[in-house]
């Protein structure tokens, strides 16, 4: 078993003017991760979160299991026409993700900033 | 040529999730004696994580009582880790994850702890035990980034 | 109360100077893995370090082949530390350092590893093995650091 | 066998205006630095060297053999008349230097600003 994680919910607005709901995460990242990952996202009401940022920078471990639940949640935003970004990642986290093809349907950005500028 | 070779570190955690992060330090620690670059190193602790986790899970059916078993050699410029449990192994190669299938649903969002493993070390190569006494292992092999030095 | 209390992790590690920082690591892990503090992990750190040389020197007299094995116990609320070697072990209690003795040349200047150990885990307890099968060993034992959870 | 260490050398001037020798080490420091910290204080002119300021910044690792070879310095210092000063140590390594009573025989100042302005 792993330590749960702590989320933070966060109301921000991008460079364009659109609104965006950052979730922030700490701890690791695995399989015992499905309440943070899936259910904060799955919390959120579709309609009024168009454009969502997961922010990992407080996160000291990620696996496999936890990228799994990523995906998931990449998945069922991709249902419901919302859109994911992700920051916060490091230089190795970011590797890991282009290598297993999230790039493909999320944005990786290396902070909030960068997030904000770019959306 | 590190002066360290030849020399040899086992590890063994219970079948526990979390346990992994124990043998990322221990891998990690040995891979900072070898003089490893730090990118290395993060590559070496997702590979190691990611076969501890399948030896838990996969080969000791998440039996805590079960060790797994890991075991650092250290050669001139890598270092080779083999992580050990007591299941039948596996012969089918790593499956590459598919992003388009997994975001269609066809493919489970799981399933990238192998590729992960091979993308990230030199060699990767897993060998079925006969069970009782022989374990089953994946080897994984992981040399010195010699730009980075 | 730790969700990981009973768990237990060996590694063991070839008598050669360095190979301390890889337990280092491993015990590290562990107590994170528990929620220690991280200045308790450094006390660990420095205890751990200090024990693994004397079973390598004292107690394998450098021999490379015998490897040092370290066992660490979760408990409740602490880490349990064995730390062992084949040597035929300790029974006079950890020398306190004079330094000014030291100073003055009446006492040697190193002789001060398991002063360290002592004063900064929590119990620390040497015991001697018959040396063909039971092996000599120190046990530490260090308590999460309340005030800092 | 531990990795050799890096040393460097460099003249300060303390507040009071006094010369200063720091010495900065890196690596490891353990039985097999006695080049390192004994080698290199001994290499020093002990009349034109009267105050020495060791800087452990660049350490990572510190065992009680690196400690004793510390203390041999410090012995051999306080015979031909120099002040040691010790700088750069982390909190932990603070504590357990004081453990030992090296602070009896050495300041210990938290970095090389520190050390300047209280010479
Ligand atoms: N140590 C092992 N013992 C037995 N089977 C394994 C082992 N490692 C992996 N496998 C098999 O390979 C499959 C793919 O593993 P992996 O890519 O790590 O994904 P996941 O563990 O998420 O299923 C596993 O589902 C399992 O059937
Ligand atoms: N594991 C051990 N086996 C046998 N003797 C030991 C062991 N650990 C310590 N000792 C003895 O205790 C003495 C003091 O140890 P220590 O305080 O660590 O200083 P040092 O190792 O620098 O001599 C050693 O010199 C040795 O004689």
């Amino acid at each position: 078993m792993q330590t749960p994680n702590k989320v933070s919910q966060l109301q921000l607005t991008g460079a364009s003017g659109q609104q965006i709901t950052c979730i922030r995460f700490d701890g690791d990242i695995s399989s015992a991760s499905k309440d943070a990952i899936v259910g904060t996202y799955q919390a959120l009401d579709k309609d009024s979160n168009k454009h969502i940022l997961l922010d990992f920078k407080g996160v000291e471990y990620l696996n496999s299991s936890g990228i799994a639940l990523v995906i998931q949640v990449l998945m069922e935003a991709s249902k419901s026409g919302q859109t994911i970004a992700i920051c916060g990642l490091t230089p190795h986290f970011t590797k890991v993700f282009t290598m297993v093809g999230i790039t493909k349907y999320a944005a990786l950005y290396p902070d909030e900033a960068a997030s904000l500028s770019a959306l | 040529m590190n002066v360290h070779s030849g020399s040899k570190v086992e590890v063994q955690l219970p079948s526990r999730l979390g346990f992994e992060k124990v043998a990322m330090s221990t891998a990690a620690g040995m891979a900072k004696l070898m003089g490893f670059s730090a990118d290395r190193i993060e590559d070496l602790k997702t590979a190691v994580a990611e076969a501890c986790i399948n030896a838990m899970e996969h080969g000791n059916q998440m039996n805590a009582s079960i060790p797994v078993s890991v075991v650092l050699s250290m050669k001139a410029d890598e270092l080779e880790v083999k992580v050990m449990d007591n299941g039948s192994g596996m012969d089918t190669p790593a499956p590459t994850p598919d992003i388009d299938r997994k975001m269609s649903g066809e493919e489970e969002a799981r399933g990238m702890g192998m590729f992960l493993i091979q993308a990230l070390v030199d060699e990767a190569e897993w060998v079925s035990g006969t069970g009782t006494d022989e374990q089953s292992f994946v080897r994984l092999v992981i040399r010195m980034n010699k730009e980075s030095e």
